[in-house]
């Protein structure tokens, strides 16, 4: 249970190891969260001086993936990472994105992210939050006329429920307490949801896709957003071969979609970054968690967890079990 | 739009609303807010969804997707053309209407602003768009003055506000148990004509209204110094803030689809074995291929240049030729960005130099 | 600048003309650059219309797409239009696979037009780079037509190609070339076999021939990197930046400043331009 | 180089004359072609094929045999340094080795075969329309002026005077004016190095049979008539229909041993193919009209050869063919209904008589009807069966230096045996005429391409009929029609043929006539046909890229049978695609790139040691290594073939040759570590223990670059479990007991020299008393230990005649021996039929256990113990418990030595070569050649060959021709010292490539690495084979494949959508 405690003191941490990499030199950018302009919003930092290192937070409401800034980064960079983020950091390292020695890791065992869809739906409608205060595995949120305390645990973002390595499975430094992070998920649990939708008739999951598909805005937030898309041009934006039509009906928005989910499969490791930064709030988690099962269970890789395995689709290995396929 | 009507303030009481829902969906195709699986946009709406406007607790600030779409789609069809070379405009593509068929109802004083900014582009003296000007001649405009606006509203600052009149036809203002009518144009009150639930407004609603316009303004958080970034800007292109400024951007396009006034679009055709139709898209200046030559060369090459464009061109570009900004402040882009890049701390920064 | 032809503002601006290709001429060895003729369908589309040097047209082969390409012909030749297109992109190829006969789409005649009354009297010097002759061939047929050449003074053109292959409009190099009232430099950028004429780069070789800038206007227009070293090249010669116009590219698609794409700082290429002068450019953003 | 020896004269003339143009001299002269001889291919024919072109189907992967054969027809038909003279024979040969001059006759044909256009108008015309049609074995008619077959090559008529009226009205119509009546024989003189026979084989003739019927019931054929029935292009067009009254027929039976095993009436040996070819004979059958109930009446099954049991089970379990053991003893006709009566004796001997409908022959092979005189000519001997007398250790030549031989000629054989005997002989005339390499050749020169930059697509469809194959179902016609619609499309017509040699120039004039840029072919497969089109537009000045194919055939016409209409469509949708796909190719570079001249051998035993003197006598350098401390490999363990001769003196000779051969470098005790690089250029990296193992210093990293590799890995016998071995001595392998009978461990030695047999005796290395075997005692041998079973689906080829082999010794030894062979099917394929024959002349018990009951060893109860001898160590007599099939009966034969048939097992080690070369293995684990037919010493990546047991099980004569065979292959890419690469290549767009790697990851042929510099991926034309693996892993589309890109695959797609 994250206490307002550990939440400053890893801020502090944070803090600390920031101006000690600039200080001497270790790094030329360390990439972290600061508050943000709207009351539950945090906002990436990059912070180049010692001296702004105060400007530093931790929290609940630090959800962005920050891995997504390190693609061909230039320079050297520290980066905050939660148990999710490492992991795309970890493929971004071995698609050779990023040099090992160029980025300094700088882990925060997670206690979990607020999803601020749900809160949204646990403050309901009404005039807006204009403050928001996090406590004790609490967070309070105020808005003109109203005020509601709602626990942190009850918000947490679908993918924290199925995370099996909230402690970062790679860092140079650890800013917290590892045996203070949120207790993993257990890994027969982590896939019940997508079990549970696997179980359901074909109509009733292509119905459910469709759904969410269909409110796409081809903003590509969700890929922007994502740390594992970092092609220099996009399948949906090639002219020649035109892989997606300009029509945009529902069949070119799935092309984005699934083509997008099949690219990461095998990579993606549900840190959830496209979905939180949909305008849309579409979720395909079910789809890139099965996929994260299937690469688990067809060929005994868990992405992003290991710096030496390439992506398990990528390569071909003779014994791969091709039985499904047909 | 069109002549300004007599501007004689009406009443009707709030429980009226369905009525007049009722009355216009009789003689109009009425698009409202209508929420789809969590996003908000305007769509074709029934008198539930109209006559239940009123019954909200308090409206949230606009609609998550900009007004702009009911009369610039994001997808429409242009021209239809054969495999034997015969060209037409798309059946069901707007002309240029005569009479008021559509009423685009619930709309927030931002986005009414927004068609105002629209027009100057799509509606220009030189070359008129048929298909947007036809929708905006054919549709009436019935906005809901705000009385709790968002946290990331900053209509006041860019010359708006929560009763901002701007673009509107008719207008809804709160007064306590009844709605302040205001006529604006003689659409809006073509769209009162044979509505009997109104009277002429008494000096005690005039004064609700009033009062909680005021109120409104005030909950209007942020002043942000818009006047002095625009001054700054205009020699601001080739300073080194765009370099911390841009940092964080992921180069999406939920700021310019979403906001009411980013016009830009694509054309582009879509073949089929007998023909096929030339298609209108919204485009973003945030994405690379939107400038990208087919050389390769790419005028605006880097996240850094295309960041800048969008504020420069709202801020400065857009002021230079129509001596308005192209931003009505409606707060949709400091809401969505994924990484909280606040356009609202841009032109703080900006006019700090 | 010229003024943009406004046109009827009840008509639909996207709506293209067709026009049937009846000519194509290979101009390069390579064949990535040919030129098309091509005449209206409906003769009455010429009252609609009227165009001068320097404008462009959104030309669209069905099915594929629009692309802006500039007039080549003069408003002169009567009776078709012509455009010079180098196989780029999506457009451009299918437009090569276009043979005569096919039907197209024409709109325009879009953007500005080369300052023509401003150059009146004066000497003008063009200076071209490989397919960047294209624009400047409009101006300088009108310009050399009988009914406009005493309206101007000497004619010089500067021309060059990476080779010989790829200079563009050969047969009216050589009657330009014949005349005796223009100086013509054609160039190319190596030494060739069989080549007797000039060799070097561009911006080299009007730094040799060194036109006077008293009372005359240069016109060039080429691949960047010509523009850039041509623009130096001028302004040491004492050419004022009033003094040279040139025509910019960009990626365009409604052709009438309204999609976004060719917003120039507050200008928009396809309605502001193409044409503008170097005082203009140095007034805006660098971003071409 | 050997030339200096071997030929006398110091003369060496490098062009060489290959006697038959069927597959096997095809193969041969298109080896010799290619590396670097001129070649005279002389047939008796009007046009070359042979056999092959009148099958239907090959075994066992069913693909259509002129299909397959068909791109070598032509290639021999075009190639610059092939000259193919048919209608012609062999008159004389003077000279010697190295220097012969062949005199040739050209038998009239009457028609100019220069001017002949095979357009078929003199046929057409022709007033004689019964004669018997040869190629059709006699089931159709044709006209006296005629073609055998459309593909033939050369296409050109020629007129059969004995039917010929003599009308003059071909002469007339003939508007090339090609026809000679007085066309006289000629004689032509020709110079050739050497000499390789392939002249194929003659069926055996049915009516000496009298019992069949054949000749007086008409629904009795050969399997030959029977092949052209199933033929699509045959007298009935495909339909399996009986001759008397064209009915389908529902019963067939097939009677094997026609001619074959049969000392009465023909050959005392077995012609090794009829097994194989009644059981796809009856699989096709069945597959043409599924009503078809095919039995094959049978002595053994013989399916020993690689993949064949497999195949033999299919047709069993899927296509329900039924299989009899028994001789048919006699065919009799019902006369009203012309079905006819098989009498036969059931396996438990009660007369079984069962009506058919149709009776197929099972025709033996016999030697070719010109044998005797091509022997006399030749100056060579033939075997006691007629065929070309070749010894067991030196298959492929003749009793005459500088005469090779191969294919039927030889023995009977099937057509991969051929193939590789004809590469073997072409490499072994090779070998002989080294120093003349390159020195008679002509080189290709193709017109300089087209330059077509910027030129859009002008395509032409040709759309091919072929036969009924196509045409029968789709109507080809209206493709045609429907392709001249096509956008960019100029021309479309039909073919009868497009492959037929006379379309490819029609299509070279259409390419020329309308300006064609590109061309579309719609016919068969790509993989058999493209090179052959692709050529024929680059000849034509288009470059080879700008083509098309759609497969018609394969994915329309055969798939749809039965849906005319629907099949038209699709064909039409096929084309459309190959069209739309067409407008967008653009022409692709092939590089030059040059040859390492060596090779290296992995494997020192009998194929590796050939394979590498082979290269070393052609001039190249062989770097052999070899894993264990000897050279030998599995033949070590043999030590006398069935004929007798001394294996061990062969293999010390064998080894001292490698060893003294400058220009070969052996390494033992060796392993290759890495092998880098592609065809012509690999590096190869060893690890020599020789010098010692693990001491400092000993152990040598060698490395060497080579043009090619020669897989000779080898195998080794089986290591069987159960059956007490290891647990009794008396127990032993085969190879064990050859050592033990080599070692002379076998009393009545002294008797037998004694009764003078000394020196034979010793000739066979001395046998003498030992421990284990002992006069007057039991031997019991066990067939298929460890082959045929569960864990190893295959036949291993050579355990048969090894056991008859033994038995014969032992009896021969000890004739009052009880020597016992339990087996399934006794597979003495060929002339080893006769030694099976004398096996049991001498009294060996051949006794047959059933299908999955193995027999069983058990220790005696009542052990003997005054026995005494080796085998009496206490350890008790054995027993073996069988169920004799034919007495239906439990046996419980005492034994004091158990012999078990061990087979060949694939050599684990296998596997690491396979990963290393990036070569496959099948699914028993030896190495999978390119093609089973035609191409079985190549692998699928090129540059890389195979020979030996690492292939398959087989005999030595067998691994000698095709260690031989791998050289003549290999020295098809040595010879002319550069190659050209493919034109289909992989390419990397820089500004889309994230330099992430998975590409070179992902990549199977190194082909791709990341450019440290700017950090993308950069691929090597050389190395990349176009398999377009990298453009498919590549997520960001960085990779296109040239040839199908993205674009063309889409346009395809769309034209279909």
């Amino acid at each position: 249970m994250v206490t307002g405690d550990s939440r400053a003191e890893i801020t502090q941490r944070l803090r600390d190891i920031a101006r000690d990499l600039l200080e001497r030199g270790e790094v030329d950018v360390f990439i972290g969260y600061e508050e943000g302009s709207l009351p539950l919003r945090t906002t990436p930092a990059f912070i180049t001086r010692p001296d702004d290192v105060s400007r530093l937070t931790w929290g609940a409401l630090c959800e962005n993936n920050l891995a997504t800034y390190l693609p061909k980064f230039e320079g050297r960079v520290g980066v905050v990472v939660k148990g999710c983020d490492v992991r795309a950091l970890v493929n971004l390292i071995v698609e050779k994105q990023i040099a090992r020695d160029q980025v300094k890791i700088v882990g925060v065992p997670c206690q979990g992210v607020i999803d601020r869809r749900k809160l949204a739906g646990a403050v309901g409608e009404g005039p807006p939050v204009r403050s928001v205060e996090e406590t004790d595995g609490f967070i309070i949120v105020r808005g003109s006329g109203f005020e509601k305390t709602i626990p942190v645990q009850e918000m947490l973002s679908p993918a924290c429920a199925t995370c099996v390595h909230p402690v970062p499975v790679l860092y140079d430094l650890l800013a917290g307490d590892e045996a203070r992070s949120r207790g993993a998920c257990p890994r027969e649990d982590a896939f019940a949801e997508v079990e549970r939708f696997a179980g359901r008739n074909v109509e009733d999951r292509f119905a459910y896709f469709a759904r969410e598909i269909e409110r796409c805005i081809e903003c590509y937030a969700c890929r922007q957003a994502c740390p594992l898309c970092y092609c220099p041009e996009c399948f949906v934006d090639r002219q020649s071969p035109k892989w997606v039509g300009r029509w945009r009906d529902l069949s070119d928005k799935m092309v984005f979609h699934l083509g997008r989910v099949l690219h990461t499969a095998g990579r993606c490791a549900d840190c959830g970054a496209c979905r939180r930064a949909c305008p849309a709030g579409i979720d395909l988690r079910l789809l890139s968690k099965q996929m994260e099962k299937d690469a688990l269970e067809f060929f005994g890789h868990e992405p992003g967890t290991d710096l030496e395995a390439a992506p398990v689709l990528a390569t071909y290995r003779r014994e791969d079990p091709d039985d499904f396929i047909l | 739009m069109g002549e300004r009507g007599s501007g004689k303030a009406l009443v009707m009481a709030k429980r009226d609303l369905g009525a007049f829902a009722r009355h216009l969906a009789a003689s109009y195709l009425v698009l409202a807010p209508i929420v789809e699986g969590g996003v908000t946009r305007f769509a074709v709406a029934g008198v539930d969804d109209i006559g239940g406007f009123g019954d909200r607790e308090s409206v949230p600030a606009p609609s998550k997707r900009p007004l702009k779409e009911v009369f610039f789609p994001q997808e429409e069809v242009l021209l239809a053309f054969d495999a034997g070379g015969k060209v037409e405009v798309a059946a069901g593509a707007a002309a240029p209407a005569d009479e008021v068929t559509r009423v685009a109802f619930g709309v927030r004083p931002c986005d009414a602003r927004s068609l105002t900014l629209l027009d100057l582009v799509f509606d220009a003296a030189d070359y008129k768009d048929p298909y947007y000007v036809g929708r905006r001649q054919g549709t009436a405009v019935v906005t809901f003055a705000c009385t709790e606006p968002g946290v990331a509203c900053f209509c006041t600052s860019v010359g708006g506000g929560p009763s901002d009149e701007a673009g509107s036809d008719l207008m809804l203002v709160e007064a306590g148990e009844s709605y302040l009518v205001k006529p604006l144009s003689a659409r809006g009150e073509g769209l009162l004509r044979g509505f009997d639930a109104v009277r002429e407004a008494g000096d005690v609603e005039l004064a609700a209204a009033r009062d909680a316009e005021a109120r409104a303004v005030g909950r209007v958080a942020r002043d942000v110094p818009v006047d002095a970034a625009v001054e700054k800007l205009a020699g601001a292109f080739g300073d080194a803030v765009w370099e911390d400024l841009y940092r964080k951007c992921l180069g999406c396009a939920v700021c310019t689809y979403l906001c009411p006034t980013c016009h830009c679009f694509d054309i582009g055709d879509e073949a089929t074995r007998a023909g096929g139709e030339r298609v209108r898209n919204w485009d973003s200046c945030m994405f690379p291929l939107f400038t990208l030559h087919a050389s390769g060369h790419n005028p605006r090459p880097s996240r850094k240049e295309r960041f800048r464009q969008r504020i420069m061109h709202k801020f400065n570009y857009f002021v230079e030729n129509n001596g308005r900004v192209a931003c009505v402040g409606c707060g949709r882009c400091v809401e969505n960005c994924p990484v909280n890049l606040d356009v609202r701390r841009v032109l703080e920064t900006i006019a700090a130099l | 600048m010229g003024q943009a032809t406004i046109r009827d503002a009840g008509a639909n601006p996207y709506m293209p003309e067709l026009a049937t290709i009846t000519q194509v001429t290979r101009e390069t060895d390579a064949n990535d650059v040919k030129t098309f003729r091509v005449e209206f369908r409906d003769p009455s589309t010429w009252e609609r219309f009227r165009y001068m040097p320097g404008q462009f047209a959104e030309v669209s082969v069905f099915g594929v797409g629009e692309a802006p390409i500039s007039i080549t012909s003069s408003p002169t030749q009567q009776g078709y239009l012509e455009f010079s297109v180098k196989k780029m992109g999506q457009v451009t190829t299918a437009l090569h696979y276009s043979s005569e006969g096919t039907v197209i789409g024409v709109r325009g005649p879009y953007g500005n037009t080369f300052p023509v009354a401003d150059m009146q009297g004066k000497n003008i010097i063009f200076i071209g780079g490989g397919i960047g002759l294209a624009p400047l061939r409009s101006l300088i047929n009108y310009v050399l037509s009988d009914e406009h050449r005493g309206e101007f003074g000497r004619v010089q053109i500067i021309y060059g190609a990476r080779s010989s292959g790829d200079l563009v409009f050969k047969g009216e190099l050589e009657r330009w070339g014949a005349r005796a009232d223009i100086d013509q430099v054609v160039t190319i950028d190596r030494p060739e076999a069989g080549w007797s004429g000039r060799v070097g780069f561009v911006p080299a070789v009007l730094k040799e021939v060194a036109p006077r800038p008293e009372g005359a206007v240069a016109v060039t227009c080429g691949p960047p990197i010509m523009i850039k070293f041509v623009l130096s090249t001028l302004t040491e010669l004492g050419f004022a930046p009033e003094q040279v116009v040139t025509t910019l590219e960009m990626r365009m698609k409604c052709g009438i400043g309204k999609c976004g794409r060719c917003n120039i700082g507050s200008k928009y290429v396809c309605r502001d331009g193409p044409v503008f002068t170097y005082r203009q450019l140095l007034e805006m953003p660098q971003e071409y | 180089m050997a030339c200096e020896t071997r030929c006398p004269g110091g003369k060496t003339v490098g062009a060489v004359l290959v006697v038959g143009g069927g597959i096997g001299g095809m193969q041969a002269a298109l080896d010799l072609a290619g590396s670097g001889f001129f070649v005279y291919m002389v047939e008796t024919r009007p046009a070359i094929g042979g056999t092959m072109a009148q099958l239907d189907k090959t075994f066992p992967t069913n693909d259509c045999s002129m299909c397959i054969m068909s791109p070598k027809l032509v290639e021999c038909g075009r190639h610059l340094n092939i000259d193919v003279i048919t209608n012609s024979a062999v008159e004389r040969v003077e000279g010697e080795a190295g220097d012969f001059t062949v005199t040739v006759v050209n038998r009239p044909r009457y028609v100019d075969p220069e001017k002949c256009t095979g357009c078929g108008v003199c046929a057409q015309h022709c007033p004689v329309g019964a004669a018997r049609d040869t190629f059709n074995a006699g089931l159709g008619k044709r006209p006296s002026i005629y073609i055998d077959y459309p593909q033939a090559v050369p296409l050109a008529y020629v007129i059969d005077r004995d039917t010929c009226v003599g009308c003059g009205l071909c002469e007339n119509m003939c508007l090339a004016g090609a026809i000679r009546y007085d066309d006289v024989p000629r004689e032509r003189k020709i110079s050739v190095g050497a000499i390789v026979l392939a002249p194929g084989f003659r069926a055996f003739d049915p009516s000496l049979r009298q019992e069949y019927g054949y000749g007086r019931y008409p629904n009795v054929v050969t399997s030959m008539e029977f092949e052209r029935i199933l033929s699509a292009s045959g007298p009935y067009e495909g339909r399996v229909l009986r001759p008397s009254d064209g009915d389908i027929p529902e019963k067939i039976a097939f009677i094997q041993c026609v001619g074959s095993r049969d000392r009465a009436h023909g050959g005392r040996y077995c012609s090794s193919v009829c097994c194989m070819y009644a059981t796809k004979e009856a699989v096709i059958a069945k597959e043409h009209a599924p009503g078809v109930q095919p039995t094959i009446f049978y002595m053994d099954m013989r399916s020993y050869g690689k993949g064949f049991d497999a195949y033999v089970e299919r047709a069993k379990q899927e296509y329900g063919v039924r299989y009899v053991r028994t001789r048919v003893a006699e065919v009799a006709e019902v006369p009203a209904t012309h079905n006819l009566i098989v009498s036969f004796e059931s396996e438990h001997g009660r007369v079984v008589k069962e009506e058919f409908d149709l009776v197929v022959l099972s025709v033996g092979l016999e030697p070719p009807e010109d044998a005797g005189r091509l022997a006399d000519v030749l100056g060579i001997q033939l075997d006691e069966n007629g065929f070309a007398r070749t010894g067991a250790l030196d298959p492929l030549a003749t009793t005459r230096p500088g005469v090779f031989v191969c294919g039927a000629m030889q023995g009977p054989k099937d057509i991969p045996e051929t193939v590789t005997q004809a590469s073997g002989a072409s490499g072994a005339a090779g070998a002989l005429l080294g120093s003349a390499r390159g020195t008679l050749i002509r080189e290709k020169i193709y017109p300089p391409e087209k330059d077509l930059r910027g030129v859009g697509p002008r395509i032409g469809v040709f759309i091919c009929h072929c036969g009924i194959n196509i045409g029968g179902v789709v109507d080809v016609p209206s493709v045609v029609e429907y392709a001249k619609t096509l956008p960019n499309v100029v021309y479309a017509e039909r073919n009868l043929y497009t492959c037929s040699q006379d379309t490819q120039k029609r299509i070279q004039e259409k390419i020329q006539e309308h300006g064609l840029t590109r061309v579309v072919v719609a016919s068969c497969t790509p993989r058999t046909h493209e090179p052959l089109f692709q050529e024929t537009i680059r000849e034509a000045g288009l470059n080879h890229y700008l083509f098309a194919m759609a497969n018609i055939r394969d994915q329309c016409s055969w798939v749809h049978m039965h849906e005319s209409e629907k099949a038209t469509e699709k064909a039409k949708d096929l084309v459309r695609a190959a069209v739309a796909k067409a407008a967008l190719l653009e022409p692709l570079e092939r590089l030059p790139i040059e040859v390492k001249q060596s090779g290296l051998v992995i494997g020192g035993g009998l194929a590796g040691m050939i394979a590498a003197l082979d290269l070393a006598e052609q001039g190249f350098q062989a770097y052999l290594v070899e894993v264990g401390p000897e050279l030998g490999g599995h033949l070590r363990r043999i030590h006398f073939t069935l004929g007798g001769d001394d294996v061990q003196a062969y293999l010390r000779e064998l080894v001292g040759r490698v060893m003294s051969n400058p220009l070969i470098e052996v390494h033992t005790s060796s392993e290759v570590k890495e092998i880098a690089g592609y065809l012509g250029n690999f590096r190869s990296r060893i690890l020599d223990r020789s010098q010692g193992d693990g001491e400092a210093g000993s152990i040598r990293e060698v490395e060497f670059e080579h043009g090619v590799v020669i897989v000779a890995t080898g195998a080794a016998e089986f290591r069987p479990s159960g059956f007490l071995y290891g647990e009794h001595p008396g127990v032993m392998t085969q190879s064990e007991l050859e050592a033990r009978l080599a070692s002379g461990v076998w009393p009545g030695h002294e008797q037998e020299q004694e009764q003078g047999q000394g020196k034979a005796t010793e000739a066979r290395g001395g046998l003498g008393p030992g421990p284990g075997l002992r006069r007057g005692r039991s031997v019991v041998m066990i067939q298929c230990v460890g082959s045929r079973d569960d864990e190893h689906d295959y036949c291993s080829r050579v355990c048969c005649s090894e056991a008859v082999k033994n038995a014969i010794r032992l009896k021969e030894a000890d004739p009052d021996a009880d020597v016992y062979i339990l087996y399934r099917d006794i597979r003495t394929y060929g002339a080893r039929e006769a030694y099976f024959e004398e096996a049991r002349r001498r009294g060996v018990v051949f006794v047959r256990y059933p299908e999955g009951q193995m027999p069983v060893v058990l220790r005696s109860e009542a052990a003997e113990p005054g026995d005494g001898g080796g085998g009496g160590n206490g350890d008790g007599r054995l027993v073996v418990e069988v169920t004799d099939t034919l007495l239906d009966e439990r046996l419980a034969i005492p034994a004091d030595a158990v012999v078990l048939s061990a087979g060949i097992a694939p050599n684990e080690s296998n596997k690491k070569v396979a990963q290393m070369l990036k070569v496959p293995l099948n699914e028993s684990g030896f190495f999978l050649e390119a093609h089973m037919k035609l191409r079985p010493v190549d692998f699928a990546t090129e540059g890389v060959f195979l020979a030996g047991l690492a292939h398959a099980p087989k005999t030595i004569d067998e691994t000698i021709a095709q260690a031989h065979a791998a050289v003549a292959r290999a020295s098809t890419v040595l010879a002319s010292g550069a190659i050209t690469t493919e034109g289909i290549k992989s390419e990397v767009m820089k500004t889309r490539c994230t330099g992430c790697g998975l590409c070179v990851e992902a990549c199977q042929y190194k082909a791709l690495e990341i450019d440290p510099k700017d950090n993308v991926a950069k691929v090597n034309p050389a190395l990349c084979k176009g398999c377009g693996l990298c453009a498919a892993t590549c997520r960001c589309g960085a990779i296109t494949l040239k040839g199908f890109t993205e674009e063309e695959i889409l346009a395809e797609v769309s034209a279909l959508c």
